[in-house]
């Protein structure tokens, strides 16, 4: 075979007291996608962050193109052909996206930057993918999902020989995690290499040409796609067989627990009436933008509304704020969880208890140890990857971090809980126990309301599926009923 | 300066440019002895000081930092050039740059190392090192002053002068914000201030130097101080122990009232040498207006609030305006 | 492996280097550790101590409130303005409150209801209280204050050396302590500081705390301003100029994070009394006026550069020596669930945060 | 009658700020006196900035440190009188000098120019005589809590229609003995009141800023008030300003000292009267000493007297 594109071998790398690389290996050839897999916290984030020259490796060795590869500066690894789309978006909010793009290497002419090539340039490489946006427009205010894109559009205009995409579909609907999927082979196909880092295994199958798996920051396996298959794949990651990926437990369906009529938020939703019940789970499914999380935001109580009723176990709730909603037994698992769902510099601890802080006083006064058992439990049940309580949770991998914001908001026992794409960025094994979980809590009397892009997890997960297109409700769909084209098909409208 | 960035940044200065000529009319309608133009003549020499310190300040905030410690820089460097000429019998134009930009520059390199490299809070550091030149400046100063006869011909004549009817003084201030202006808006060095002030992680993601970026604009400030110092000389022809004392949050004012936010990420020189006039402005209008002595200082203040808020306004409503504009199918 | 029972953190390193100092101080000079002059510190130092409570719970939250001196002096002003108005010095005594209050009142207003930055608002309340205090006062200070008022100032309380001015800083430093690192209040604070906008989506009132703390910041400008008018027996509109630079500085200097979300009370206790007791130690051993700014400005120089180099030797002496992999920390010991003053917690960036 | 002043005094000599020239020669006078009378020591300790809360940890550190005796120039005439209680408790004795304060109980003599009525008065008729006796006229003071510039003022504005009925006052001005905030009044007062005839500046900040000002700006407006002649030399020859006074700050740092020693070694009190170098003064009501009117300088006399003060 051909001197490969990329060659990492005996890759160690260790933060204070954790060992997020040990003697990892990893092989990539021009023309190929190499999906990357691995639990969280298995180390692939840190291993493709080398790459992107903001970690330096503390012993290994990383050939590109046959030369040692220069590590720890963004820039080098620019020069030397890298392009990297973050796991987590990082825009610049008061930026145009065309500088977004160019951002550091803006075209110029004559010493000064060249804004109207800069904006054609980028405005071509939209047109390229199929983006809407103008490329004028500042960056603040655009949804996760058009982050991502400007992302994969600033990887792209590097052209880069090596592109690594770590989760790069977390935050997209099925239409544009398709075109994407159609970039990296179009890519693969002009002869550079991909490293395609995802917890969806599908997507896996559909583009990848090999897969890597790594565990516990050592590469377990590498082989050919068409050697392995999902439960060889899963074994690798996690060491054991997962029997079932939705294990829905059948539970008693009681009486109403949240029912919300005729509400609407100008320019958000319009109209929206619906109920769900004590051991349901109802999923709110649409494409990214039908503004489910507009919904449930404002069922918590954190954005206004114009008008209409939320009723919580028959008591109307009014001057709606997020304190109220706790109160009425209402969590919310908020879409973004670094800015939403974590204090990043808190302890694993504070995080945890934040919700439930006034069940752990005493005498007024906030009771430590028993602020750090209930942590630790919940670490315990979540099977949390995790050195000390203490830790902050800006350390912790993005499918641990997300683990934490459940236990948190678990804690609080609540008779509604909403998750707003619960399973983001979280490995099989571990979104098999969050399926688990949630099952159990509504077999336990919990209702719970989902919002979800992943269109498996809502047909093996949902009692009843809520449909959302341009901020009206169009569909709801029982379980018996439920089909990915009928969902489908309900949340693109007539076009599709 | 075509674009989508130099739009948004031309629309954040309108307000405070209409603001400050509404100001200007209304006092010149009400009171006929400042249509003279003397009265905005006054204006601008008073603004010049503080519009030529805003220049290398916007460069700061913009990247989410501050520098207090200007004023102490500034007021050293005046006193250490007017004791010179005192002790020499004169001194020349070389020999007073290369104080203040000595003095500038070293005292820009202890607030730079200890905020990019060693990523300490800049306005931790330069409140310390507000006191410490301050300190310095005192000790060395004393019960000194440096009076106009002291000085060489060339100071006094830079600052009584005008070209065209505009002081020399508002003049250098405005050639340095117009320089500075399309270093922000058309030079790479430029457009990765905003970007680190926009979001300082992605910034070092993207492979923008940020410490280096940093401390070269903590050094320029620095230096723009020390050259406000030979304005503050030219301006006031005498030098003692209080010279510049408390203007550092005028040159803060200035830039928060022309639209370079506290928060990063936006606003230009020029901005903030409006916000630097319109400052004046208003201490000047009142006058004119005939409100009291004692009632002055409040109302300014009043309008200082007032300002701030009206510039958050319709920032916030021209952002959503033309992110709505951008969205309109094309 | 257990961490060690004592981390030296910022703030504790500084009540011990307090102890030394005052050891030190008394066994050489004379006339330091004197009771007459301990009652002069704990006087002169009381106004900074009781702004610079409120003061670094604002900056834990990520705001700040530069307008401090204004209101202090604006309170005076009014206490002053209402005594010769009604001639019962109590009434004066709560005018003066209330007003710092209203102060408090109207920063936290524009701040929360308008969304404006609070270093630019305060820049602009800085000016806006100042000028009023003018208004009040005119170019005449108020001095006529009962003489049994304006002796609280010198006289000690009585058997003892201390001023009375101890009692609001003690009771105080006490109720701060106990909120900000026992209650829920308390992590609440640090919650908004570390990420304000989870903290909204955890339920908490992330406006209405800010509001309520810039009402308690000027409630305690107004307690401070009424200090003020006692221990120099008048209302003058010029009073404690360049104050409010000096308080951030003290609570800076306790340890407490511009970068928001990290701090503690006995920090800031500590720092204040560092800074009142070095400058009368360095004065009374012959430094002039000049020497102490220069202390000044070291002093906070140091307060963020040693932690700063001491958390990278830390760093490095970890990455070096070997830690059994999957072994989970102990848990330190109880007491110490309040953030510590961490090399991450003091950030470079002092703007507020956003996405 | 008056006993010789004890020598080996320890006199702590307090300006309203160390780095204001203007307290150079109140230290040198104050300095000098200490020479004459012997003293073990005498330190000029203060503050750099002129205020009375600023001034108080000097006063403390005077009390603690057991000086004999304080020679002060009070920046604020009402905020040091607890500070001076303690002090007058303690056995020290305080003179004040170049500036009093309000409770005259707080200190045991106090050694001033001359009276406020008389600094007033002398200022008006310096500009009536520049202006002729007629036209529009300003005021640029210090701070607006300045004790003695507001003594001085209230005088002024009572003399003012009754000697020239032809002059108008338009208005005061506080320029915060700040060199920047003085001559943004400066233009302040010309913006406002282009016509202006003169302006009375009765603080050495603001006569200089004002006259730095008129020179390079040019203009018409006569400018007198107190100043330094060091300070307003170039200006005196340059023709901007035609005539000021001040008193001698040497003299009241050096009379001031004097009358701080003869207290120290009486008992607690200055005596009626008392030697300080060739002359003697004689304590008037409240324990006043005035040294006499102010000198006035013109060109006639400005280098000579720049050269000392
Ligand atoms: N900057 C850091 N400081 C300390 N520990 C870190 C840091 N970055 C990563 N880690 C740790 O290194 C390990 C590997 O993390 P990494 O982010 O590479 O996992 P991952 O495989 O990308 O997981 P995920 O699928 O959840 O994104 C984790 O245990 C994590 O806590
Ligand atoms: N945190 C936010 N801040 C500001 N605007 C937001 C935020 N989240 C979403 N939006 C805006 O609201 C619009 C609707 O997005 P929303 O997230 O509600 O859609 P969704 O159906 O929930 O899709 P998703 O799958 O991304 O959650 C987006 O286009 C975006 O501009
Ligand atoms: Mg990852
Ligand atoms: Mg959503």
């Amino acid at each position: 075979m051909a001197q490969p594109l990329l060659r990492i071998s005996d890759a160690s790398k260790r933060f204070g007291g954790v060992q997020a690389l040990d003697r990892a290996s990893l092989v990539v050839h021009e023309g190929e996608v190499v999906g990357l897999l691995g639990e969280n916290g298995a180390g692939k984030s840190t291993l493709v962050k080398t790459l992107a020259g903001l970690h330096q490796l503390d012993a290994g060795v990383i050939e590109l193109d046959g030369r040692s590869f220069r590590q720890g500066n963004p820039r080098l690894a620019r020069e030397q052909g890298v392009a990297i789309i973050y796991q987590e978006p990082s825009l610049f909010p008061d930026l145009t996206l065309a500088e977004n793009v160019f951002v550091g290497r803006q075209p110029k002419s004559g010493g000064r930057v060249d804004w109207s090539q800069m904006r054609a340039r980028t405005a071509s490489l939209f047109a390229d993918l199929g983006i809407d946006l103008d490329p004028g427009r500042l960056a603040r205010g655009l949804s996760i999902a058009d982050q991502q894109m400007v992302e994969i559009v600033k990887a792209l205009s590097l052209d880069a020989r090596l592109i690594i995409m770590d989760e790069p579909s977390a935050a997209l609907t099925n239409a544009e995690v398709e075109r994407l999927l159609g970039v990296a082979r179009r890519l693969r196909d002009q002869g550079r290499g991909v490293i395609y880092i995802s917890h969806r295994l599908e997507e896996v199958f559909q583009v990848c040409d090999s897969v890597t798996v790594m565990r516990d920051g050592a590469t377990v396996a590498s082989a050919p796609i068409a050697e392995v298959d999902t439960a060889q794949i899963v074994r690798w990651m996690v060491g054991r067989e997962i029997t079932e990926m939705f294990p829905k437990v059948p539970a008693q369906i009681g009486e109403v627990i949240l029912s919300v009529e005729g509400l609407s938020s100008t320019g958000e939703f319009h109209d929206i009436s619906f109920e769900v019940r004590r051991g349901e789970i109802v999923a709110l499914a649409g494409l990214v933008g039908s503004g489910r999380s507009e919904v449930v935001r404002a069922i918590f109580g954190i954005d206004p509304i114009t008008s209409g009723t939320i009723t919580m176990a028959g008591t109307r709730l009014s001057r709606h704020t997020p304190s109220r909603a706790m109160a009425a037994g209402i969590s919310l698992v908020p879409e973004d969880r670094r800015l939403q769902g974590l204090l990043m510099p808190a302890s694993i601890a504070h995080n945890t208890a934040l919700t439930v802080l006034r069940r752990l006083r005493r005498a007024g006064l906030v009771r430590i140890g028993a602020e750090r058992r209930l942590a630790e439990e919940w670490a315990t049940t979540l099977r949390l990857r995790y050195a000390s309580i203490d830790d902050p949770v800006e350390r912790l991998s993005g499918g641990n971090q997300q683990k934490v914001v459940l236990s948190k908001w678990l804690a609080t026992s609540p008779r509604l809980l909403i998750v707003d794409e619960p399973t983001r960025g979280i490995d099989v094994g571990t979104k098999a126990e969050v399926h688990r979980l949630l099952s159990e809590q509504a077999a336990a009397g919990m209702a719970v309301l989902m919002v979800s892009s992943d269109l498996p997890e809502v047909l093996g997960m949902a009692d009843r599926i809520l449909v959302m297109r341009e901020g009206r409700l169009v569909d709801e769909i029982s379980r018996a009923d439920a089909t990915q084209e009928r969902v489908m098909t309900a949340a693109a409208g007539a076009a599709a | 300066m075509s674009g989508g960035l130099s739009r948004v940044a031309r629309l954040r200065e309108v307000p405070v440019l209409s603001a400050l000529i509404v100001l200007l009319l209304l006092t010149a309608i009400l009171n006929p002895a400042f249509r003279g133009g003397e009265g905005l003549k006054a204006i601008l020499i008073e603004s010049a000081l503080i519009a030529f310190l805003a220049a290398g300040q916007a460069n700061l905030i913009i990247m989410r930092h501050i520098d207090l410690s200007v004023s102490s820089t500034a007021g050293l460097v005046s006193f250490l050039i007017g004791n010179t000429s005192m002790n020499n019998m004169g001194i020349s134009v070389p020999q007073s740059l290369m104080i203040a930009v000595a003095v500038g520059a070293a005292v820009g390199i202890v607030n730079g190392a200890l905020v990019a490299y060693l990523k300490l809070p800049s306005l931790v550091v330069t409140i310390g090192t507000l006191y410490l030149v301050r300190g310095i400046f005192n000790y060395l100063a004393g019960g000194v002053t440096v009076t106009a006869d002291a000085l060489p011909g060339w100071v006094a004549a830079i600052g009584s002068g005008s070209i065209l009817g505009v002081p020399d003084l508002f003049v250098i201030a405005l050639i340095l914000c117009v320089l500075m202006t399309i270093v922000q808006t058309s030079t790479r060095w430029g457009r990765d201030l905003y970007a680190i002030g926009s979001n300082p992680p992605a910034a070092a993601r993207v492979g923008i130097p940020v410490a280096h970026r940093e401390f070269a604009a903590f050094v320029l400030n620095g230096i723009i101080a020390g050259l406000a110092g030979m304005l503050l000389l030219f301006r006031f022809s005498f030098a003692d122990a209080t010279a510049g004392l408390g203007i550092e949050l005028y040159v803060v004012a200035a830039c928060v009232i022309g639209g370079v936010a506290i928060a990063g990420g936006v606003g230009t020189a020029m901005g903030a040498l409006i916000g630097a006039v319109l400052l004046q402005a208003i201490t000047f209008a009142l006058g004119a207006l005939g409100v009291s002595q004692f009632w002055q200082q409040a109302v300014a203040g009043a309008l200082l609030v007032l300002a701030i808020a009206f510039d958050r306004i319709v920032a916030l409503r021209s952002t959503q305006r033309i992110n709505r504009l951008a969205e309109a199918p094309v | 492996m257990s961490r060690g029972a004592f981390r030296l953190s910022w703030d504790k390193s500084i009540l011990l280097l307090l102890i030394l100092l005052v050891l030190f101080g008394g066994m050489n000079n004379e006339y330091f550790a004197t009771g007459d002059n301990v009652n002069f510190i704990l006087g002169d130092i009381s106004e900074i101590m009781l702004i610079a409570f409120p003061m670094a719970l604002l900056i834990i939250v990520k705001e700040i409130d530069l307008s401090v001196a204004s209101s202090l002096t604006l309170a005076s002003a009014l206490c002053g303005v209402t005594w010769q108005a009604t001639g019962s010095i109590w009434v004066a005594v709560l005018a003066g409150i209330m007003t710092g209050v209203a102060c408090g009142l109207l920063n936290g207003l524009l701040v929360t209801r308008l969304g404006l930055s609070s270093l630019a608002v305060t820049i602009g309340t800085l000016a806006l209280y100042r000028g009023l205090c003018y208004v009040a006062l005119g170019d005449t200070p108020i001095a006529d204050f009962p003489t049994e008022f304006t002796d609280l100032g010198y006289t000690p309380i009585a058997g003892t050396f201390l001023p009375w001015v101890v009692v609001p800083m003690v009771v105080a430093g006490i109720v701060f302590w106990y909120v900000l690192h026992g209650t829920r209040f308390g992590r609440w604070l640090f919650a908004i500081g570390q990420g304000d906008e989870a903290a909204e989506f955890s339920g908490i009132p992330v406006l209405r705390v800010k509001l309520w703390l810039f009402i308690l910041t000027g409630l305690m400008c107004g307690i401070a301003g009424i200090g003020y008018t006692v221990r120099f027996a008048s209302s003058s509109p010029d009073g404690a100029l360049g104050f409010e630079l000096l308080v951030i500085a003290a609570v800076l200097f306790g340890g407490v994070a511009i970068a928001g979300g990290v701090g503690t009370i006995w920090g800031v206790i500590a720092a204040v009394l560092i800074w009142g007791f070095s400058q009368s130690y360095l004065q009374l051993i012959g430094w002039d006026a000049n020497a102490l700014v220069i202390v000044s400005g070291v002093l906070l120089l140091l307060s963020v550069t040693i932690p700063r180099l001491l958390g990278a030797l830390r760093e490095s002496v970890a990455q070096r020596t070997f830690r059994p992999k999957g072994t989970e920390g102990a848990p330190p010991p109880p007491g110490e669930g309040v953030a510590e003053h961490s090399p991450a917690g003091a950030g470079h960036d002092q703007g507020s945060h956003r996405g | 009658a008056q006993a010789a002043p004890k020598s080996g005094l320890k006199i702590a000599v307090i300006p309203k700020a160390v780095n204001i020239g203007y307290f150079k020669g109140w230290n040198d006078g104050a300095q000098k006196a200490c020479k004459e009378l012997k003293a073990a020591k005498c330190d000029y300790i203060g503050p750099t900035q002129a205020t009375g809360p600023a001034q108080l940890k000097f006063i403390n550190q005077a009390i603690q440190q057991k000086y004999n005796a304080i020679v002060l120039s009070a920046a604020d005439q009402n905020a040091l009188a607890p500070a001076l209680k303690k002090a007058k408790a303690a056995g020290i004795c305080v003179v004040t000098s170049d500036a009093d304060v309000a409770d005259t109980t707080t200190r045991a003599a106090s050694v001033l120019p001359a009276s406020a009525q008389r600094i007033g008065e002398a200022e008006v008729d310096w500009i009536a005589q520049e202006i002729g006796g007629k036209g529009k006229v300003a005021i640029l003071s210090a701070a607006a809590t300045a004790a003695n510039q507001n003594a001085w003022i209230d005088f002024m504005k009572a003399y003012l229609p009754k000697k020239y009925p032809n002059i108008q006052l338009v208005g005061v001005y506080y320029g915060d003995d700040d060199a920047t905030k003085s001559a943004q009044q400066y233009n302040q007062i010309l913006t406002e009141h282009p016509d202006i005839a003169g302006i009375i500046s009765p603080t050495t900040v603001g006569i200089r800023a004002a006259a730095q000002e008129k020179k390079s700006k040019g203009g018409t407006v006569a400018i007198t008030g107190l100043g330094l002649p060091s300070e307003m030399k170039d200006y005196v020859l340059g023709g901007q300003v035609t005539k000021f006074g001040l008193w001698n700050p040497i003299d009241l740092g050096y009379v001031g000292t004097y009358a701080a020693a003869e207290c120290a070694s009486s008992g607690n009190k200055v005596p009626k009267s008392f030697k300080a170098g060739s002359k003697t003064y004689t304590q008037g009501a409240n324990g006043v000493i005035f040294l006499g009117d102010p000198a006035t300088f013109d060109k006639s006399n400005i280098t000579k007297f720049a050269a000392i003060y």
